[in-house]
């Protein structure tokens, strides 16, 4: 089954800060942000990209977007690369792909009604006039905000985080997309409310048959809504595979310290010593070989040589390092 | 178990244009010497201003309305103003939420660690400095790093340099704001380690503010549950966590997604918290409880249903079978229209 | 309906912007209405008998402020002189908005060379002094309100064009705008259906601010000769006065009123962007 | 005689040449808006309320007429190098030292030779008034010349090229506490701001110092290029000349003790003996001869050259004795030039000018370090806006009383009184200024403050151009010139300071003036103007004034 | 370092820009300069002789490179009407405006600082409702209109001050040093001073009170007060310290913008200094003057738009040190 949409070698650098003497030898350093990451997901399925802040998730996501320009590799949509597409030509793209923001509070113009928010896309994405208001009330329905009335008219600042959080889930849906990303989808919001913006939108995925991908550092999460995930560190996915599998039988030793590291609500928690050392390296000057081995318990001096190529370690599970 | 602190009905109010805002409306519990104390709730409960309030220092338009908070006998509330800052930083200290904001952004942070050890704690400037050392080796920073800039510090640093500068004077109560929420799951986990780490060994308390119940369930040996400027619950982790009297602390277990626990809809508590310029009479929870019943509409005291854990609700003691219909969506959905 | 009760609502809570739009108010009316509120002609050389000018007449019923040495009307002059004040003032302000807004939004949105480009250009222009280029300009061409008012907005853009420009660049990283580009927005669209709106009231506070600029400029330039001489404004009227010597003469009535009527127009321009400094940067107006 | 019969015998002298006989029968062209050119307010507020009041007055006549304030160097601009675009312009001659001889006002101002580029701008042309103009500058006879002189006025007094306005008063005042008020001279047309003053003035106490305004900077201190005003009243100190203009406004010598006009085209000079340059060295006849020839050598003076030009040789015939030829005979030649060229000492400026010869630059760009002069004040400093700082030449033969001589540049009037006042400067010698306020200090200080009134040699007028008609009238400038109220402009635009004027030729100069013309100003006198544009053949229809029956408006408007 | 030298190109590519825009405005503008010679003795031939002097005769390219040039080489031309260098010119005006525009700038940012400190502190009392449209009115105020009125006060009426000028008529210094130092250039100094001062001193005034009262909400100050710190050191080592980086900056740069701004001043005071020279030179379109004045005050302003910026880099170690990680 082709992939709704799939990143493909996906890189991006961006400019370092330069130092005098970058300047006078005429070097201009590059941080890499996204390192050749792959990945991919089907109609109706979801994928997690999990890690640390830094790690590159969210410009993968902003790279699967378009709202970043690539460096290399390629964003594919359908099996068709979309990544030199501009302007004008870029709208069916858009149209498809849509974005469920981390903040909910920043993510609606201020000035604009509810109303207005989800026509702008519409309007946008050339659909008429009289269909718009029946595209509305469906999103509106979809995402639980009904009556619509009640809420079209209103301003963002009348509203509670989980109600925008679900208009900007309404907004993603009124283009009809098949495929969403969401970034963060529920950090900003309090507890009570995280677990019907997530049921919402697992359930917009199955109903609509979506392709979604979401971005969270917090795996527990990731687990109730994504059958897939993939684990990112320092701009590369480290390992990939079914979530299940992943938090039960960790490959990767980062993936191991991630999944000790997420707190769970129980108290009674046999949690030994976090595996894993030291913080976040320097982006600009990352260690040589793997760049997670300077913070890895099970280093070994092969690491500092060679770089871990990603290889399959079961059906449908990948992993990144030397010792699996 | 001797209380470290013990607060009573206390209250804090904001002053708006439109009246007050009450922030914290009758808050109590003890904190016992050499526990670590969760005090949870969502965005806007007044746990935040309880932790301020009780370190005397808030905005203008803010003010303790009623109560007390009695810290090694010494009632913080009606204490002078100069009484209650001989016990600041010395007996009482404070971790911030943001350290970003925290460290003044044009003094080196050993600067701004010897400063306090100095000017509050008398030290000379060589015992001071060797201090600052010994202090950053505790948190498990390099000493070599107190001659930098907060600006150059990563979140996680920030924070430890925190705990280092609350840590300071060895105060016997430490109150931490939120102390891992900006942080990633690692370094979170490594700086509660911290904090776990240092209570055991220096025997403080700590009242650790926080919106995560796994926080506290990681870190806390007694939880405080705020909703709407109330305690609603309050007792050992296990027997709030285990067992939980009030509905609030039921939905809150049920919302929360769980790395280890496979399957099942997670249950969202519909609706939102009251206003807290003008809050309903009774019970402020009744609106979003699935199990509300006509009793509601009176103010539910906190009383003991178990030994040492206290509960807010009029039908705390039938809570082993409201446990179970919380546990399921339908009870929760269509409670708010 | 509900912007003008907001309004209505904020000017209420801030005493400051108030005083600032009644003072604009007056001034508008004074200059709507300056041919039927002035009691002569504010040109014309008034005789008080055959061939006797009437020069340095005190305030009288006749001439509330009294005669200037040249022998016409200063209540005249000056409520004539608030429709030079206001045009000057505005038509600056106007074009300080409207070319800083637009340049800001450009170089803060777009980014890239068209950035870098307005960029350099407002550190050119920062780079050029004030009064002394709007000098420099009115001697080498013909000295006149249009002349003035060009070169002001010219000197004056870039201060509102980095702050548009800063602005932008946080709104841009706001989630709206990125939704706005994920929902199809074309640049264009979203600078100015999405983000103008939200930087208008900063704008707006930049061009209250530049019309007591123009204002002041325009009398400095007068006084130093460099007005435009077929106007009828404040500035030329101090400038009169003082080449009367009217300081001397102890004529308070012909160099104080002007002065304050500059004062007052300014000191409003002031108050209101100082007012809605509060609604901008709301942490101060806890 | 009054005022209108004077104007009827006026129009019933002349002619009307160019008018058609019958002035009867349908009107002409409306004439169309004209604009008179002024400098704006700030610039000259007397000269641009007097324009004010003017203009008030011919728009009484019929007459559209629009004010254009132009800045100094945009009006010169048009005035001078697009002759045939203006219709109307305010302008002045200010008063110098040298401009005591009429030649200056007489020849270069309205002489036909001067049309195409020189200041003849209104393009007057009258064979009568050039034979005139040409005649009185080769008469030697002072009588015989002041005769012509006061024909010529008669001639403009009828053509009326200008409307004259007002010959200003010069008003100064003086610190009588610091200078004996009797040691005070007064120069004909120029007041106590003269040369013989700042010799004469004797200080009585402790100030030794004579402390004089300058409302402008002191651009050069250079003996071969002046300026400004205030560039000439150092030069004049710091320099001598052969002759001087003296109080009475007659040239005397003063380097030169004696100069004899030996015949119309030769004059012997004879240098005083003894004077000595400041740097000690002795005044020769080489220097004096040195100091004739410069200014003609290439375009190293422009600004003094036009006055050797005339002079065919000069040449020392003895130790003392200089002997000027001149091409042809100049009347006008001693006060002219005898009393206007600096006598420079040739040993310093010999390698300057054969430096200078070699250059792009001309000798105006040299800057001495300390200008060496002969004269009674020597050169101390200079600073551009503050002031300029001379010291009395003690070796010179008319040691000036007092020890220094300072002139401080104040731009701002109100702050000039002021500085009288508290005695930061003594001499109030540049004043434009309210008169009723140094007259109210003088009352209110009646032991401190003297003030001195004079009639300046220059005048102010509107010069019409001729090229453009209807200026081409005399009929239609004698009425416009008649609609004008002298009295009310020197009252209203030149706070009582001037006097009225008819005439190029200042009743400062007693001995040139036409006295007979003062009762012939013409002024005030709109019905007469009317009756003189009525008797021309222009018309009024509705509110507008027509041109004589048959005349088309054929000139484009002023832009 | 880095940042000094690429600040440092920035300030001359500026300069350039604003030298070639000079050269622009001055070549391109209507109306002849050797206008201001006219007399009755001025001839076709004469003017055409100043212009080749001037070099104005060439064409515009080639004039351009030469002025270029000489620009580098600090030479500014020749003034018109007095003959002398321009620089030699500017030179001795320079001292007069330095000393005016630094005095009034320390008076007015010593007040506006202190007084905005404490008006900080005074907020929403009745001394704050009274200092705050103070300050702006005095900011509204022309200041030519203000320095009138002192004068005609403090000097005409009561004769405390002189009237005009920066030194007494006709004293004499060993040095030029001497002179700004003496006690009548300083006598002198004081009216001009103050009324700047008094123009200037409402901007620091204002930002220093908003950055103050923005500073005292900060966490870190909230912190220093839970930290029992006293209130001297909060104020003092904490909040002023920070609220006086962006006063500080402000000072740099109004030290360049007053330069230009004194033009008003200089003339009310008939103080001798760089904006009357221009003025002058403008009015009397003496424009090798009046270009070499122009470009003088830009470049002053333009050196201390660059100190501005270096400044604040470097007391705000966000901007100095480098964020490592």
């Amino acid at each position: 089954m082709t992939p709704v949409i799939a990143a493909n070698d996906l890189t991006k650098a961006f400019p370092a800060s330069r130092r005098l003497s970058d300047l006078l030898r005429g070097h201009r350093p590059m941080v890499r942000a996204v390192n050749g990451v792959t990945l991919g997901v089907g109609a109706g399925r979801a994928l997690g990209i999990v890690g640390e802040s830094g790690c590159g998730k969210t410009t993968t996501a902003r790279l699967l977007l378009r709202l970043e320009e690539v460096t290399s590799g390629s964003v594919l949509f359908d099996g068709q690369d979309v990544t030199a597409l501009r302007g004008k030509a870029l709208l069916p793209f858009r149209s498809s792909v849509q974005l469920v923001f981390q903040n909910p509070f920043d993510a609606l113009n201020p000035r604009f009604t509810i109303r207005r928010t989800l026509t702008e896309p519409l309007r946008n994405f050339g659909i008429p006039p009289d269909q718009q208001d029946a595209r509305i009330r469906e999103a509106m329905a979809r995402v639980r905000l009904d009556p619509a009335e009640a809420y079209l008219d209103r301003h963002p600042h009348e509203l509670s985080g989980g109600q925008l959080q679900r208009v900007v889930l309404a907004r993603a849906l009124v283009a009809h997309p098949r495929a969403i990303i969401a970034d963060e989808p529920v950090s900003m919001l309090d507890v009570s409310v995280r677990a019907g913006v997530l049921n919402v939108l697992r359930r917009a995925r199955d109903e609509l048959q979506l392709a979604a991908i979401y971005i969270s550092h917090d795996l527990a999460l990731i687990r109730y809504v994504c059958e897939e995930v993939a684990v990112m560190y320092l701009g590369r996915v480290v390992e990939s595979g079914p979530t299940a599998e992943i938090i039960a039988a960790p490959a990767h030793p980062y993936t191991r310290a991630l999944v000790a590291a997420v707190p769970v609500p129980r108290v009674d928690q046999d949690r030994g010593a976090l595996p894993i050392q030291g913080g976040l390296p320097d982006q600009v000057n990352q260690p040589s070989g793997c760049a997670f081995r300077d913070r890895c318990p099970l280093a070994m001096p092969r690491c500092a040589e060679e770089a871990p190529a990603p290889r399959s370690i079961a059906p449908g599970r990948m992993a990144a390092c030397h010792l699996v | 178990m001797a209380s470290l602190l013990t607060v009573r009905d206390l209250a804090v109010h904001y002053a708006t244009a439109a009246g007050p805002v009450r922030a914290v409306d009758g808050a109590s519990f003890d904190v016992p010497a050499g526990s670590i104390v969760g005090l949870v709730g969502e965005s806007g409960c007044g746990k935040s201003t309880l932790g301020r309030a009780l370190m005397g220092v808030m905005p203008r338009s803010a003010r303790i309305a009623a109560g007390s908070a009695v810290f090694e006998g010494q009632d913080l509330v009606t204490l002078p103003d100069k009484a209650r800052k001989e016990l600041l930083w010395r007996r009482l200290s404070f971790v911030p939420q943001t350290a970003m904001n925290a460290l003044d952004p044009v003094q080196r942070v050993g600067a701004q660690l010897m400063e306090v050890l100095t000017e509050r704690g008398g030290l000379s400037r060589a015992a001071a400095a060797s201090r600052a050392e010994a202090l950053f080796t505790l948190v498990g920073l390099d000493p070599k790093r107190l001659r930098d800039w907060p600006h150059q510090f990563s979140g996680g640093m920030r924070q430890r340099a925190s705990i280092a500068l609350a840590l300071a004077l060895d105060p016997a109560l430490m109150i931490a704001d939120e102390p891992v929420t900006a942080l990633d799951v690692i370094v979170q986990r490594q700086v509660l380690d911290v904090m776990k780490e240092l209570q055991a060994r220096l025997g403080l308390a700590m009242i650790l503010v926080t919106h995560d119940v796994a926080v506290v369930a990681y870190a806390c040996d007694r939880v405080v549950v705020m909703y709407a400027g109330r305690v609603v619950e309050s007792g050992p982790v296990r027997a709030v966590l285990e067992a939980p009297l009030h509905p609030y602390t039921m939905g809150l277990m049920n919302a929360f997604p769980d790395l280890e626990r496979a399957g099942g809809e997670l249950v969202p508590i519909e609706g939102s918290p009251p206003s807290l310029l003008n809050p309903p009479k009774g019970c402020r929870f009744a609106a979003r409880c699935p199990f509300a019943v006509a009793r509601c509409a009176e103010d539910p005291p906190l009383v003991e249903d178990a030994p040492d854990h206290h509960a807010a609700c009029w039908r705390s003691a039938e809570a082993a079978a409201l446990r179970p219909q919380a546990a399921r969506a339908e009870t929760w959905a269509g409670v708010v229209a | 309906m509900r912007a003008a009760r907001a309004t209505l609502g904020f000017l209420r809570s801030q005493p400051f912007a108030l005083v600032g739009i009644s003072i604009y108010l007056l001034f508008l009316v004074l200059a709507i209405f300056a041919d039927q509120i002035a009691t002569h002609d504010p040109r014309q050389i008034l005789f008080s008998g055959a061939y006797r000018v009437a020069r340095y007449l005190p305030p009288s019923a006749t001439h509330y402020l009294g005669t200037t040495a040249g022998g016409r009307d200063i209540f005249s002059q000056l409520v004539h002189g608030t429709r030079s004040a206001l045009t000057v003032g505005v038509t600056a302000a106007f074009c300080v908005v409207f070319l800083g807004s637009l340049m800001g939004l450009l170089a803060g949105y777009l980014g890239g060379w068209v950035d870098r480009i307005i960029m350099r250009l407002s550190d050119i222009v920062l780079g050029l002094p004030f009064l002394p280029f709007v000098l420099v300009i009115s001697a080498l061409t013909r000295p006149g309100t249009v002349t003035l008012v060009a070169s002001v907005a010219l000197m004056l853009w870039p201060n509102t064009a980095r702050v548009i420009r800063s602005q932008v660049l946080s709104l841009r990283e706001r989630g709206w705008v990125e939704a706005a580009r994920v929902t199809g927005c074309s640049p264009m669209r979203i600078i100015f259906v999405h983000i103008a709106p939200q930087v208008a009231p900063l704008a707006a506070l930049y061009g209250s601010i530049a019309v007591g600029w123009a204002i002041l400029t325009e009398a400095s330039a007068s006084f130093l000769g460099f007005g435009d001489p077929a106007a009828i404004s404040w500035g030329l009227m101090l400038q009169d006065a003082f080449a009367n010597q009217a300081l001397s003469r102890e004529a308070w009535n012909w160099f104080i009123p002007p002065g304050l009527c500059i004062v007052a127009l300014v000191l409003a321009g002031f108050l209101v962007s100082r007012g809605s400094e509060k609604l901008l940067f709301p942490k101060l107006g806890d | 005689m009054n005022r209108r019969s004077v104007l009827l015998a006026a129009t019933a002298l002349t002619a009307l040449p160019r008018l058609p006989a019958l002035a009867q029968g349908a009107p002409g062209d409306p004439i169309r808006p004209l604009v008179l050119l002024t400098r704006p307010q700030a610039a000259a507020p007397a000269a641009y309320q007097a324009a004010e009041l003017i203009a008030q007055e011919w728009r009484k006549l019929g007459l559209q007429v629009e004010l254009r304030p132009l800045p100094n160097q945009q009006m010169s601009q048009v005035v001078w190098y697009e002759r045939q675009r203006w219709d109307f312009t305010m302008w002045q001659m200010v008063g110098r030292p040298e401009r005591g001889d009429p030649d200056e006002m007489v020849y270069n101002l309205l002489h036909s030779a001067n049309i195409a580029t020189g200041y003849n701008f209104v393009g007057y042309s009258n064979p009568d008034y050039d034979r005139l103009a040409e005649a009185q500058r080769s008469e030697m006879d002072q009588a015989r010349r002041a005769a012509i002189v006061r024909e010529v006025q008669e001639v403009v007094n009828r053509d009326q090229p200008y409307a004259f306005l007002v010959h200003p008063v010069n008003l100064q005042a003086f610190n009588k506490q610091v200078f004996a008020e009797g040691s005070a001279v007064n120069q004909a047309g120029l007041g106590i701001r003269n040369f013989w003053n700042w010799i004469s003035l004797q200080p009585t106490g402790r100030q030794r110092d004579i402390i004089v305004n300058s409302t402008e900077p002191v651009k050069a201190t250079n003996p071969f290029y002046v300026s400004g005003a205030p560039d000439s009243w150092v030069t004049d100190l710091v320099w001598d000349r052969l002759m001087r203009v003296g109080p009475d406004g007659l040239p005397q010598p003063w380097a030169a003790e004696r100069v004899t006009q030996v015949d119309p085209l030769t004059i012997d000079c004879v240098i005083r003996q003894g004077m000595t340059h400041h740097d000690g060295t002795p005044v020769t006849t080489e220097d004096v001869v040195f100091s004739y020839e410069v200014p003609g050598m290439g375009d190293e003076s422009p600004m003094y050259k036009p006055f050797v030009q005339n002079i065919a040789s000069v040449t020392a015939t003895d130790a003392r004795t200089v002997r000027f030829v001149l091409k042809r005979p100049d009347a006008a030649f001693r006060i002219a030039v005898l009393a206007k060229l600096n006598i420079v000492s040739k040993r310093i400026w010999a390698p300057v000018v054969q430096d200078y010869l070699n250059r792009p630059q001309n000798l105006e760009s040299f800057v001495e370090e300390r200008p060496v002069g002969s004269g009674p004040y020597r050169f101390v400093r200079s600073r551009v806006n503050e002031e300029v700082v001379l010291e009395a030449n003690p070796n010179h033969w008319a040691r000036p009383k007092a020890d220094r001589w300072i002139m401080r540049i104040i731009l701002n009037t109100e702050a000039t009184l002021g500085a009288l006042r508290r005695g930061e400067i003594n001499v109030l010698a540049d004043y434009f200024g309210d008169p009723d306020l140094v007259k109210t200090m003088a009352r209110q200080l009646p032991n401190m403050i003297a003030v001195r009134e004079e009639v300046d040699i220059g005048f102010q007028f509107v010069g019409m151009n001729l090229r453009r008609p209807p200026f081409n009238d005399a009929a239609f400038r004698r009425a416009l010139s008649a609609a004008v109220n002298r009295e009310m402009m020197a009252g209203a635009a030149w706070n009582g300071q001037a006097v009225p004027a008819n005439s190029m030729v200042s009743p400062a100069l007693a001995a040139w003036h036409d006295r007979g013309i003062e009762g012939r100003v013409p002024g005030g006198n709109l019905e007469g103007a009317r009756r003189l544009l009525q008797e021309a053949g222009y018309r009024m229809v509705g509110n507008r004034l027509h041109y004589p029956s048959g005349v088309r408006e054929t000139t484009t408007p002023y832009q | 370092m880095k940042r000094v030298l690429g600040r440092l190109g920035h300030a001359i590519f500026v300069l350039w820009a604003v030298a070639s825009l000079t050269f622009v405005m001055f070549r391109l503008m209507p109306g002849d300069p050797t206008l201001n010679f006219l007399s009755e003795s001025f001839s076709e031939e004469m003017r055409a002789a100043l212009l080749t002097s001037f070099g104005l005769d060439r064409p515009l390219p080639e004039q351009y490179v030469l002025y270029l040039g000489s620009l580098l080489r600090g030479d500014l031309g020749v003034s018109f009407l007095q003959k002398k260098p321009v620089l030699d010119i500017l030179l001795d005006a320079l001292p007069n405006t330095v000393a005016l525009t630094v005095t009034a700038l320390v008076i007015a940012y010593a007040f506006g600082i202190i007084a905005g400190a404490f008006l900080a502190f005074a907020r929403g009392s009745v001394t704050e409702g009274i200092a705050i449209p103070a300050a702006l009115i005095t900011r509204a105020a022309p200041e030519f209109w203000l320095g009138m009125i002192l004068l005609a006060w403090l000097s005409f009426a009561w004769g405390i001050f002189p009237s005009s000028g920066a030194n007494e008529a006709g004293s004499e210094f060993t040095s030029e040093w001497a002179r700004l130092t003496s006690a009548d250039f300083l006598w002198h100094l004081v009216l001009p001073a103050l009324t700047l001062a008094l123009y200037l001193q409402g901007l620091p005034l204002l930002l220093m009170r908003a950055t103050m009262l923005e500073v005292l909400n900060d966490e870190f100050i909230v912190m220093a007060r839970m930290k029992g710190l006293s209130r001297w050191a909060i104020v003092m080592r904490h909040a002023a310290r920070n609220a006086l980086l962006p006063v500080a900056t402000a000072f740099a740069l109004g030290l360049g913008s007053s330069f230009g701004g004194n033009v008003v001043i200089e003339t009310v005071f008939s103080w001798p200094g760089l904006g009357r020279v221009l003025v002058s030179a403008v009015q009397g379109a003496d424009y090798p003057l009046a270009q070499g004045a122009f470009i003088l005050i830009a470049a002053v302003l333009v050196t201390m738009n660059m100190v501005a910026d270096l400044l604040y880099a470097w007391l705000d170690p966000r901007v100095s040190v480098g964020a490592r990680r």
